[in-house]
């Protein structure tokens, strides 16, 4: 039986170097609640896994320059508990409180669900609207990525060996600014997104939209940003009509394939609708604050 | 279950099968009339009609006896006149 | 292979075991230490069946490696009543029938103390949605649901 | 006899109160041990190696690197167990052919489907067992797969048994196919009867193999002695079955293997055949060690019996005023990888609560690549209800009428014809209806996107052998056995009917599940039978244990046992001229055990017969989102016939729990496929069981038609409840939408498809 060693470093530069010094292949362990299951199905055999939770900068949630900055090994539940977060990122929290069970979101993490790089990683579409970046760490330093450039395909990102995310940073909000997340299942909880839409943006004082960020999840090989969407939105009230543009726009750049989980027609008309509905929804928080 | 002591006189019996039953075992005859005071008396005039039919009956068949389900016990009394309708068994989940 | 030497606290006492980095803790709990109480329904934290809370927090033990229990608390159903004395919550699971084949149960009394540890008045919409991720098959969850209610009713002295 | 006249009053002092089961604390506090929860010194686990492939025929299995791995203690294959005849054994329905058991075991010259278990390791740990089944060699020839069952039918499909030639049709079929049976019930004259038909609607419909979903895997323990005595803790629905399945696969005596009953963590029907148990005995002989083996989720998927999928055609005439006069079903069941789905319940339930004067049901009986099916909650009625009661409601629509009314129009009652020949004996269904009219709800308006539906359901009930043993304990309390797996509460209600029966307090009573060693031969717990069956048991050792106690009491008293009656828990007088006695208690007679003749003790066997039939009618109201498919429901309102609750807190549940399975199965539930005949959605995650937010509360209503051949009016409970709600869900989509639903699940996709359609 092959030895896997376990680690758990106090800095992300020290995390950096064990994966850097490892021959075969490395994991961070921030949650594990996909990492687990890998490795019970022995998809995946580690020679390494790295428990990155003890690293301070990887494990808070803090202002930075009037916008947000949380850990990449930050749960679920720990954003959904801090009240001035949730209360200016309602969005990235309908996506962090839709993550598996109570019992998932206690462990799982943004972080790890962008980096698991499924499609339908319910957190993505909304951190890819709020325009987050993530701040990722290697062997040669560290570096600043939008969030939509992290995925690849399933399975797959953009990080290079021994690359790993430390944080996310969310920009300042700017006044009558709103954001949500969307998806469809099956089911109520405990579920996979069939389709999902993250959704930002930012009105003037005559209530015109000035802004709009809109990302579709499960309709292609990564969570997708999507301009021409967000493009129905701009310089319109967000009413009848941007929001029939809105969802044309969403399905019309939805390609996604037949799958357990959903038939291609149907995520096409549900990209359109949820987008709709987003749309709706985040507008509302916009005219709230 | 009491044991039927004192032996009384037969009497008639109307005796039914299931056709796929009848096709299997009794050419597709499906009604009889026999002569019988229990289930043993039952199965054993059957057995008389078709050789073998009888263990085929008590292997895989409850009995109906006026509609009521039983399983296959040979000391079980047959009211007067009764209908006995041998029926697949069932089992659930 | 090596394994690693943790020490942890399980229901309040101080616990020491052996285990190798891939084991999970519901492993280590059901195998080494024989606290067979938390269930393994699934293994892959789809069912519930086997929660805990890890320094309060609750999870799935299926889903977290018994090396992460170094230097934590961990909470089991073992350690829900207090001696002879049931907590609320299994009394009312009792006395609801709330149970019926009894597998999913350590797992949803787990759930249920710890929505009612942060939420002591919890709707019935919340409850439901906060036990979403305990399965049980044969109750439909009527008489579960019911029985949290009651016990958080209980509880606050209402 | 006086209890008798006791028992034949309808006032009850412990039947129909729900007190706390007597095995509740221990399933509260983590201490009940189920099948995974035991364990041995010098204990081995075992893992077992799955085929990847659908269809393959074995060329070699090569397990010598795996027997070289330090650390393992065995390898086990087909080869180590014996031989088996080709026969069918027992009931038509339920026929056993020990050739195809052991055969879906451990697969021998073909692997039937993806997760059939090829071979088997024991080791010190589970790792190294499962490090070692990577290591064994089988040398696979992958062949064609049939998955669907129409496809399965069509005379070019792939064969899973090259000499299967199906049953029941003369004369008998020349080419091998996988139909393995053909059968048909049939009343009257079918053509005379739609002639007569002011309405008639044909229509064919498709239900998903869907998975009985216990939460506990499959698990056991065994330890087999140099001596050739075994025993094994396993978690069954019945651990008799499990001994005489185990033995009978290899070749051991009965009465050497004793099986030990762990709790059960769920088994719906799922947990009446063996899987693991013979293959973790096998390793102990094997090895000399105890052995245990636990089932992943994935192999609780792949390898253990969902219930069958099934396509039908249903074709139903009716006249204007509602009466129905003939109906026709063709029913095609998935049997999975062996012969033995319960097409032959789903032809004679599927008309059942009906007076129809023509009706024929067909059914056919289907192998494909999938797991062997096993038994669910009334096996083969829910899919035969869901094609019959979806083209009920249309007729109703035709000819408009409501839906229940016609239903009620239409009722079986005692003496009305059954479509399988004998004549129904209770009444009960008609109540179930009335139920539900007289509910204030039912006649309520819905809003935008809402509709009501209604369905029924019919299932036999069981009866059959059942052993109850009492003791009375020297301080008078009493210990009462049975070998009936309690699966739902019935260690209570066996305690209540004891405790009823014997005039004392249900808390004196100390309800037990006896091992194989211990107590005679009980039939599984399943078709709803252990309340009444082993109810009857329990009722006729205590009547017998009050005949010792009055002997007892007369033999205190000198007197003739004539003299003495027993009332309310008493041994009395039975008059003045007996003499002038204190009544004396059980603990008064108990304390005098040892000088009136020892241990106060007995044991009633019975193989119980006269068992009522269960009837359920439920309405549901749901919630359509035109834009996305998403069937939200409302409110479920379900009334079953349960004869009489004994314990009416656990007859609701088994009504909860059962409609909350025919909801997932109407919903969401299916086995999903990919191109190579490999499940996709083997898991909790994808395999979409109902989760306490998607469900409103199940509002049960106990309807009590007493069943006169049980002394406390028992018909059972478990089962009739799951056969409606897939219907009922179809029938409230269609009213909600306009759309007719015929294919099950009702899943999103599907459900928008139907309302885009133009």
């Amino acid at each position: 039986m092959s030895e896997m060693r376990f680690e758990q470093p106090k800095t992300a530069e020290a995390a950096a170097a064990l994966l850097a010094g490892t021959q075969g292949l490395g994991k961070v362990l921030s949650g594990g609640t996909d990492l687990m299951i890998h490795m019970r199905n022995g998809n995946v055999k580690p020679e390494l896994v790295l428990d990155v939770k003890g690293i301070a900068e990887m494990n808070t949630i803090a202002v930075e320059n009037g916008g947000y900055r949380f850990g990449a090994a930050v749960s679920c539940m720990q954003l959904l508990e801090n009240k001035a977060f949730a209360e200016t990122w309602p969005g990235v929290i309908d996506g962090a409180n839709l993550v598996g069970s109570v019992q998932v979101r206690g462990r799982a993490t943004v972080a790890g669900n962008l980096c698991n790089a499924s499609p339908a990683a319910d957190t993505v579409p909304a951190m890819i609207a709020a325009g987050a970046i993530a701040r990722v760490v290697g062997p040669n330093g560290r570096r600043e990525v939008p969030v939509e450039e992290i995925p690849v395909s399933p399975g797959k990102t953009s990080l290079t060996k021994g690359e790993f995310i430390v944080s996310f940073f969310l920009p300042k909000r700017a006044p009558h600014s709103g954001d949500a997340y969307l998806r469809f299942t099956p089911r109520t909880e405990m579920d996979i997104a069939v389709v999902g839409v993250g959704l930002n943006l930012t009105l003037d004082a005559n209530g015109i939209c000035t802004d709009a960020r809109v990302s579709l999840g499960a309709v292609a090989e990564r969570a997708l940003l999507v301009p021409e969407a967000a493009a129905a939105l701009i310089g319109t009230k967000v009413d009848e009509a941007a929001l029939n543009k809105l969802a044309a726009a969403a399905s019309a750049a939805a390609r996604p394939i037949d799958d357990k989980r959903g038939t291609k027609v149907f995520r096409i008309k549900l990209a359109g609708v949820l987008a709709r509905r987003a749309a709706e929804k985040a507008l509302s928080r916009a005219k709230g604050n | 279950m009491e044991i039927d002591t004192q032996a009384v006189a037969p009497q008639t019996v109307r005796v039914m099968l299931t056709g796929g039953f009848s096709r299997r075992y009794t050419d597709g005859v499906r009604e009889f009339e026999i002569q019988a005071r229990t289930v043993r008396g039952v199965i054993s005039a059957m057995d008389r009609l078709y050789p073998g039919l009888g263990e085929h009956l008590e292997e895989e068949t409850s009995l109906a006896v006026n509609g009521v389900i039983h399983e296959v016990v040979y000391t079980q009394i047959i009211p007067a006149d009764a209908e006995v309708f041998f029926i697949p068994r069932i089992e659930g989940g | 292979m090596s394994k690693h030497h943790i020490s942890t606290v399980i229901n309040g006492d101080p616990v020491e075991f052996l285990c190798a980095t891939n084991q999970s803790l519901l492993d280590v709990l059901r195998n080494d230490l024989n606290m067979t109480g938390t269930k393994e329904g699934c293994g892959t934290g789809d069912c519930g069946a086997c929660s805990v809370t890890l320094d309060g927090r609750l999870v799935c033990s299926c889903l977290v490696l018994g090396v992460e229990a170094q230097g934590k608390t961990i909470q089991t159903i073992e350690g829900m009543a207090n001696g002879e004395h049931l907590h609320v919550l299994q009394q009312k699971f009792l006395e609801h029938a709330a149970l019926q084949c009894g597998i999913c149960t350590p797992g949803f009394l787990v759930a249920a103390r710890s929505l009612l540890e942060r939420n002591p008045d919890p709707t019935e919409e919340e409850v439901r949605f906060w036990l979403a991720g305990n399965l049980c098959r044969c109750t439909g969850y009527n008489k579960i649901i019911e029985a949290v209610l009651d016990a958080a009713r209980e509880l606050r002295g209402a | 006899m006086l209890t008798n006249t006791k028992n034949t009053e309808q006032v009850f002092k412990s039947v129909g109160t729900s007190p706390i089961r007597p095995d509740g604390v221990p399933k509260v506090t983590g201490m009940a041990q189920y099948g995974a929860d035991y364990s041995l010194p010098g204990m081995l686990w075992a893992k077992i190696l799955r085929s990847p492939h659908a269809h393959a025929r074995i060329r070699s299995i090569n397990t010598s690197k795996a027997e070289a791995l330090p650390g393992v203690k065995a390898v086990l294959t087909s080869a180590d167990l014996p031989n088996q005849n080709f026969d069918y054994i027992g009931p038509e329905r339920v026929a056993v052919n020990y050739w195809h058991m052991t055969r879906n075991i451990l697969a021998r010259e073909k692997a039937l489907y993806e997760g059939h278990a090829i071979a088997a390791v024991a080791a010190t740990t589970a790792a190294i067992a499962a490090e070692a089944i990577a290591l064994i060699e089988v040398d696979y020839e992958v062949l064609p797969h049939v998955i669907d069952v129409d496809e399965a039918m069509h005379p070019d499909a792939p064969v899973l048994f090259e000499d299967m030639i199906t049953r029941g049709i003369e004369p008998a079929p020349t080419k091998p196919s996988n139909i393995t049976k053909r059968l048909e019930f049939k009343v009257g004259d079918l053509d005379a009867g739609f002639a007569a038909a002011d309405e008639i609607v044909e229509m064919s419909f498709k239900t998903a193999a869907v998975h009985q979903g216990y939460i506990e895997p499959h698990s056991c323990l065994a330890r087999y002695g140099a001596d050739g005595q075994c025993e094994l803790w396993s978690a069954s629905q019945g651990h008799f079955v499990v001994r005489a399945y185990t033995a009978k696969i290899l070749g051991m005596e009965i009465g050497n293997l004793v099986v030990h009953p762990a709790e059960i963590g769920g088994g719906f029907g799922g947990k009446t055949v063996v899987y693991v148990e013979p293959i973790a005995v096998a390793l102990s002989r094997k090895t000399g060690h105890p052995v245990k083996i636990m089932m992943s989720r994935e192999d609780v998927f792949k390898a253990t019996g969902p219930t069958s999928g099934g396509s039908m055609t249903v074709k139903i005439g009716v006249k204007k005023d509602g009466t129905l006069v003939a109906a026709d079903g063709v029913f095609k069941l998935q049997a999975g990888a062996f012969p033995g789905s319960p097409v032959m319940n789903a032809a004679m339930c599927a008309f059942a609560p009906y007076i129809i004067p023509n009706v024929r049901t067909v059914g056919f009986d289907v192998v494909s690549n999938r797991p062997k099916s096993a038994a669910y909650r009334a096996p083969g009625s829910p899919i035969s209800a869901f094609g019959v009661e979806s083209v009920l409601d249309i007729l109703a629509q035709k000819i408009g009428m409501d839906p229940l009314r016609l239903r009620l129009k239409n009722a079986v009652k005692a003496g009305s014809p059954t479509p399988y020949g004998p004549k129904h004996s209770h009444d009960g269904y008609a109540e179930t209806i009335q139920a539900l009219l007289d509910h204030p709800e039912y006649n309520k308006p819905l809003g935008k996107n809402q509709g009501r539906g209604v369905a029924s359901g019919f299932w036999f009930n069981g009866g059959g052998e059942s052993t109850a043993s009492i003791h009375i304990n020297e301080d008078g309390s009493v210990v009462l056995a049975t070998g009936s797996m309690d699966v739902g509460g019935s260690r209570a209600s066996m305690a209540l009917m004891a405790a009823e029966t014997l005039g004392v307090p249900y808390a004196s009573v100390r309800s037990t599940v006896a091992d194989t060693a211990s107590i005679g031969y009980n039939h599984v717990t399943g078709g709803s039978r252990v309340t009444y069956a082993t109810g009857l048991a329990v009722v006729e050792a205590c009547n017998k244990i009050i005949e010792q106690l009055r002997l007892r009491a007369s033999i205190m008293w000198d007197v003739d046992v004539k003299g003495v009656v027993w009332e309310d828990g008493f041994a009395k007088p039975a008059d003045k001229s007996v003499g002038e006695f204190e009544p004396l208690s059980l603990k008064a007679i108990a304390a005098k055990r040892a000088v009136t003749g020892g241990p106060i003790v007995t044991e009633a066997a019975v193989n119980a017969g006269g068992q009522a039939p269960g009837f359920s009618t439920q309405f549901c109201d749901v919630e359509v989102d035109p834009e996305t498919g998403g069937v939200k429901i409302l409110r479920f309102v379900a009334a079953q016939d349960v004869g009489r609750a004994i314990h009416p807190k656990y007859c609701e549940g088994q009504i909860h729990g059962g409609v909350v399975q025919g909801i997932g199965w109407a919903l969401n539930e299916e086995y999903i496929y990919d191109k190579l005949g490999r499940l996709s959605n083997a898991g909790f995650l994808d395999y979409r069981i109902p989760v306490a937010s998607d469900l409103p509360m199940i509002e049960a209503i106990l309807v009590e038609v007493p069943n006169p051949n049980h002394p406390y009016g028992v018909k059972g409970v478990g089962e009739a409840n799951i056969v409606p709600p897939m219907a009922a869900i179809a029938n409230a989509i269609q009213r909600a939408t306009g759309k007719r639903l015929t294919e099950l699940p009702m899943s999103p996709p599907k459900v928008l498809a139907a309302i885009d359609a133009v």
